[in-house]
């Protein structure tokens, strides 16, 4: 083989390479810019005004998803005030215990639960948990409470996660001159981690505030899909995601199908708030 | 039409829509694919809602809905209606509810919210669950049209997407009210007789029982080739025999 | 010390190890690489038990003027009926040996919580006694002069030479009876060394030191007692008045 | 020993928290275990008709799950072939040839991707079809290819971003002693870079994998359906495990179709951790391989 | 080397440095820690380039015995008239200046593939020529007898000093004209440094060193020129003949 071959065959390899960073970036721009030209119509449409109230009702032809859009807010920010905390003490004790045996079963489990698809989690949802929550504060059992808890479960993975891979570095980096001073761990973590990782824990809070708000199946399945914004944690609520994937009933072109859209473009606006958030956090 | 007609075709039918319709659907596939390896003919779910959009988009040969479709659909879609059944929509609740029956007005009060708890109907001291369907069903515009005379249902219901999901519902929720088609009645769940009709396919077809809809396959302009032949097998005698097994009344093609 | 063995995954790093640190002494362990010097170190404040796969057998005993004491529990297995000296609780232990690592290694916070945040969490001591023992220990190190004016800015912006220090006046401001230092010098260029040097000879009037360091020529300067470490043993051990020139040490180790 | 109150809530918390999330998990999984197994047999899998003939797709299955296991297998496969090359190469022209304006754009791209919840992936999906059969495709239909397509945009982020870390682990004191000895930039990251990083390539591979196969929304709006056989064709309509799971929860009407959703969640389990299983040991021995580095197995 | 300013994010760190070193000599660069050495060392093979925010101002010369180069493409502003020699293409130059980098940094790869992967991507050679080469330079560096049993076994479970001739071998095997060796015994220990001290004085026969030291006693024994370097200018240049007591480098540092 001579040089110039050599040459040669790195050139087409780096093509490659360009030519695929460049179709993976006009896919990303097609996607956007398809979703929210859908969109437009809904936005600028004289006759589709009713998008932006608090009524659904196609039937007398109110479309309104504010409701919607209340009920994915409310659903992932209680999901999130759930998970956060629990997410916080499941990675100190996998940090202040690397070597127990407890904490490795948990690190084991917590990799195993980022493996259970949402479907699943919604599944046995529906069969374990709702006859349990209808049991104890009555209702149908297919409630914010219900599809809360299992979203805890879907994102506390990734949010302790990436809670330890953000906190990991910094504690081992304390760790021995400051257990040699004979404190433990967790007062490492307390006082001298917690402190400066403010960042961390909001990167974690934000992904986790993402998944659970693009999440479909576990509200569909789990929180009984009301048009409604709940008044209590036993009530009925329905999601952006979850409107979605009830509403593609309809006509094409109607007032109903373009607030499909507009529910999915106001989906794909607050996860690229939040991940340009994170994103911007992250680098800074 | 019997099998036969369908030797030596091949090709692939999709359908969707209706959940009402699956069984007799999935029953008629059945039948032909066993004898006809290389027909396909797929089957989904989704609602009538579903059935009218993607027969008219194209995406599926055959949308059934459980409702007459409207006069815009058709207009738009140039879409063409077969009715093949009859199925009523009961009101169900729980078998251990000693709710014996209601009247229309009743009914009415309940779903619009006005009603809210059970002992008011002579039943326990509790709160009623409302189980509504999608919007876009056609179980649901059925039940809303005779049984509720187009009042509006309150928005505090619980929504289920599919006859099977109601009747699950329904049979695990004590102090619930729903519907379902007549043909998915078992013991899990309690029919409830609306001003003493009582809900049965004979009393649907007959008249007596008002809550009644056709089943109907919908296909884009004239039906041709195999979907015709599919549509036609519905109608036949071994189709009349699947219709009646999953409990509706067949209805010959007029 | 007394046959001190460390294992690493089943891999035997320290040998049966038994010696003795003379009280307010300087001993300096020299000795090649990966010979297990700091492993050594590790053992009189049970540091090693931190790392993953560790296992360590034998005693040592810390005699502190009044008291004698056994750093590791004893081993039931083996009890000889000898009474032995009541074992230290691990953190107790830890705040009476103090460690200084060879990179120096600074929390994040300002100057001034470096020493005193350790100090409230492993005393009890009031706010004022506090504020008074981390002035005395930076003026021990001499970094009260550099540092007085930027006491709450960030510690990380202090050149190497004066965290090592602060790192230092750390330990001390715990008053340790014992001082572990490994290669604390190392990363240091020439005046750095000799001013910590000094102030080595200074501290060992207080405390018992034990340090590793990696120059022969250092060890000779500040050594009470220089022990050379070798596949995990002790194969020397020179008293201050039989020591060697620097050639000669280099030929043993 | 001074320290606030909460501090000591904050300790005795970590103990019950594990305790609350292994106790939910645990019940999950004996849950779908204790459903599950029993079913599990050639019943569940080929329904009454004859295993070998089901396999062999000499007669169509009608109440099992052999056709939905074949169309996530097929539907992974697809996805993989559609989304490895451009994927990976995205990953290496970000680690390696991006400026550091292009980089960040780029990765904010991909931010954005990875933030885009499926069910508008599947509308996206849904609405690209629609618009190709009336502009230019009147035969174009939802089906195993297009959900594959919209499979491959949602798990691109994962294949990308775990390239470009696999690439930017490479110690790039080992890139300049390489530039030191005269090797071009190419050389150096097609001879050098690339085959240091292949096993972590290979890991993010088998978790976008992962999620191929446990993605519902996706192919709810893009061509599975209930009954369709094995799949036929990339142009035809095919049934998938998760989608079986949904929509035999809806739809059930006894309890030997509720049995099927119970083995269908738990093979989709199964599955699902035998990728993450696989995907950590490869990175285990990728460490233990390059690094000589004993990360534990259990972390 | 004529007026060589090296700037990172317009920061100065050499200033303008003038020197020539020697062919067949050993040219050993002492001085504090952050003068500037390692780039001083870096702007010969145009490795400053590699970095962030770097700046280079002025002319090298190489001068291969047969030819006279330039390093540096010439600086058309500046174009003064004068014909200066062709400036050689990056790799080419990077392959006739090997470099040995402060820490051993081998390849994940074999022992035998470390040494022929680069010669195969940079050489036309054919297969058992290259073969050939990397004997040779196995055996240049002393490091056959230990390796020809683990040819193809991971290079990285050579100890650090086997690692840091490995590197060496590799650089020779490309045939270089000058060697750069940045603080090549700095993590060894005495026995490892002398062989290496050895080895580079045989090599000064047939190459061009300059090397970087922080031993003053180590650039005493090897350097036939000693240059000191203070904050990006080389303030002394010493020849053997006129060489100093470590005592007297030390004070210069
Ligand atoms: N945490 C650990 N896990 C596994 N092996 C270890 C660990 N710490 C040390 N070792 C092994 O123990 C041996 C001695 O290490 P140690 O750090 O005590 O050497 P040292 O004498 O301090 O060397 P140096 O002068 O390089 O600091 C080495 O072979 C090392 O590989
Ligand atoms: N890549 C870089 N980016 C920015 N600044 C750099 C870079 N490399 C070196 N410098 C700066 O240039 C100065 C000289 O660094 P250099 O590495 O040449 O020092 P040195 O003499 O080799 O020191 P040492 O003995 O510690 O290796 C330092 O102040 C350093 O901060
Ligand atoms: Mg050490
Ligand atoms: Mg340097
Ligand atoms: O039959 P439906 O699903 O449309 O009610």
């Amino acid at each position: 083989m001579t040089s110039s071959q050599k040459t040669e065959s790195f050139f087409w390899a780096k093509t490659y390479v360009h030519l695929a960073a460049g179709l993976v970036i006009s896919s990303i721009f097609l996607l956007l810019v398809m979703i929210f030209i859908f969109a437009g119509p809904a936005l600028f449409d004289q006759g589709h005004r009713s998008i932006f109230t608090w009524q659904w009702n196609p039937y007398q032809g109110q479309f309104g998803i504010l409701p919607m859009l209340m009920g994915s807010m409310i659903l992932s920010v209680s999901a999130l005030l759930l998970a956060l905390p629990l997410a916080i003490s499941l990675c100190s004790l996998l940090l202040t215990a690397p070597r127990r045996l407890s904490a490795r079963l948990i690190h084991m489990v917590i990799r195993f639960m980022t493996a259970i698809p949402t479907v699943v989690y919604a599944f046995a949802g529906v069969l374990l948990l709702t006859p349990l929550v209808r049991f104890s504060f009555g209702g149908s059992g297919l409630s914010w409470l219900t599809a809360t808890f299992v979203l805890v479960l879907l994102i506390l993975p990734t949010m302790v996660l990436v809670l330890n891979s953000g906190l990991k570095p910094k504690l081992d980096d304390l760790c021995p001159q400051g257990l040699a001073m004979g404190l433990d761990r967790l007062d490492l973590l307390w006082f001298f981690v917690f402190p400066h990782t403010k960042k961390t824990f909001l990167a974690a809070g934000l992904l986790g505030f993402g998944r659970a708000v693009g999440d479909t199946l576990i509200p569909l399945m789990l929180a009984g899909n009301a048009p409604q914004v709940p008044m209590d944690l036993g009530q009925s609520l329905r999601t952006l995601s979850a409107h979605m994937a009830l509403v593609t009933a309809n006509e094409v072109g109607g007032a109903a199908y373009s607030s499909l859209f507009m529910a999915g473009a106001l989906l794909l606006g607050i996860s690229a708030l939040v991940s340009l958030i994170s994103r911007a956090l992250v680098t800074s | 039409t019997t099998l036969k007609d369908f030797q030596g075709q091949k090709g692939t039918v999709n359908i969707a829509g209706g959940t009402a319709h699956i069984p007799v659907m999935k029953a008629a596939a059945r039948s032909i694919m066993s004898a006809e390896p290389d027909i396909r003919i797929t089957v989904t779910g989704g609602g009538s809602g579903v059935g009218v959009q993607q027969v008219g988009e194209g995406l599926v040969d055959i949308g059934n809905t459980g409702r007459a479709l409207k006069e815009s659909e058709i207009e738009k879609y140039g879409l063409q209606s077969f009715p093949f059944a009859i199925d009523g929509v009961a009101v169900a609740i729980h078998p251990a509810n000693p709710v014996s029956g209601l009247t229309q007005e009743q009914l009415i009060k309940i779903f619009t919210g006005e009603i809210t708890r059970w002992q008011d109907l002579g039943g326990p001291d509790a709160p009623i669950t409302l189980y509504v369907r999608e919007d876009g069903s056609g179980t649901r515009e059925t039940f809303e049209e005779r049984g509720l005379n187009k009042a509006v249902p309150s928005t505090n219901s619980n929504v289920s997407n599919s006859n099977g999901a109601m009747k699950t519902m329904i049979a695990q929720d004590k102090n619930a009210i729903g519907y379902v088609g007549i043909g998915h009645l078992d013991s899990s769940i309690k029919a409830l007789p609306v001003d003493g009709m009582q809900p049965t396919q004979e009393n649907a077809q007959n008249g007596s029982y008002i809550i009644t809809r056709l089943l109907y396959m919908n296909t884009k302009g004239e039906p041709q080739g195999l979907v015709r032949l599919f549509i036609d097998y519905i109608y036949s005698k071994d189709g009349q025999g699947f219709i009646a097994a999953a409990g509706y009344i067949p209805k010959s093609k007029d | 010390m007394d046959k001190v063995s460390v294992y690493f995954f089943g891999h035997q790093v320290l040998q049966e190890i038994t010696a003795a640190f003379q009280r307010h002494n300087i001993s300096v362990l020299i000795g090649r690489s990966g010979s297990g010097k700091t492993t050594l170190l590790r053992t009189i404040n049970r540091l090693n038990e931190e790392f993953a796969g560790c296992v360590t057998r034998g005693q040592i005993f810390l005699n502190t003027g009044q008291e004698h004491l056994a750093v590791y529990p004893q081993d039931d297995r083996k009890n000889t009926g000898i009474p032995q000296p009541a074992p230290l609780k691990l953190t107790s232990l830890r705040q009476r040996v103090g460690m200084l690592f060879q990179t120096p290694n600074i929390f994040p916070v300002s100057v001034y919580k470096n020493i005193a945040l350790p100090l409230t969490l492993v005393s009890q001591a009031a706010k004022t006694e506090i504020q008074e023992r981390v002035y005395q220990a930076l003026q021990l190190v001499g970094l009260w002069a550099e540092v007085r004016d930027g006491l709450h800015k960030p510690a990380q912006r202090l050149s190497g030479g004066q965290q090592q220090r602060l790192c230092l006046a750390r330990a001390l401001a715990l008053r340790p009876d014992i001082l572990l230092l490994d290669e604390p010098t190392a990363s240091l260029d020439v005046h750095a060394s000799r001013y910590i040097e000094d102030l080595l000879t200074t501290l060992a009037e207080q405390y018992t030191i034990v340090m590793v360091s990696h120059s022969l020529t250092q060890a000779r300067r500040v050594g009470h007692t220089i022990m050379i470490c070798s596949q995990g043993r002790i194969t020397h051990h020179l008293d201050r008045d039989e020591q060697l020139s620097t050639a000669e040490l280099e030929v043993l180790v | 020993m001074k320290r606030p109150l909460i501090f000591h809530v904050f300790r005795s918390s970590m103990g019950l928290s594990a305790a609350l999330v292994l106790g939910c998990v645990g019940t999950l999984f004996f849950f779908l275990l204790l459903k599950g197994l029993p079913t599990w047999g050639t019943e569940l899998f080929f329904g009454d008709t004859a295993p070998m003939d089901a396999i062999m797709g000499k007669a169509p299955v009608w109440e099992g799950i052999w056709p939905a296991f074949m169309g996530t297998l097929c539907l992974m496969t697809v996805t993989m072939g559609l989304v490895l090359l451009p994927g990976i190469g995205c990953g290496i022209f970000l680690a390696e040839y991006a400026t550091p304006l292009w980089k960040k754009r780029v990765n904010t791209a991909i931010d954005l991707l990875a933030g885009a919840p499926s069910i508008v992936m599947g509308l996206f999906g849904f609405t690209l079809i629609l618009f190709l059969r009336r502009a230019f495709f009147p035969e174009a239909n939802t089906c195993l290819f297009l959900a594959a397509g919209c499979l491959s945009l949602l798990v691109t982020p994962v294949l990308v971003v775990n390239t470009r870390e696999a690439l930017e682990a490479v110690p790039s004191s080992i890139k300049l002693a390489a530039t030191s000895l005269g090797l071009s930039k190419n050389q150096i990251i097609f001879c050098l870079a690339v085959p240091m990083a292949v096993r972590g390539i290979v890991s993010g591979s088998i978790l976008a994998m992962g999620r191929c196969a446990e993605d519902t929304a996706v192919i709810m709006l893009t061509g599975a359906v209930a009954n369709a056989g094995l799949p036929s064709s990339l142009w035809a309509k095919f049934e998938a495990l998760p989608f079986t799971i949904y929509y035999t929860m809806a739809h059930y009407q006894s309890q030997e179709e509720l049995n099927l959703a119970f083995g269908a969640a738990l093979l989709l389990l199964f599955l699902a951790t035998a990728m993450v299983a696989l995907a950590k040991l490869l990175e285990v021995g990728h460490k233990l391989f390059w690094q000589g580095e004993r990360p534990s197995v259990l972390q």
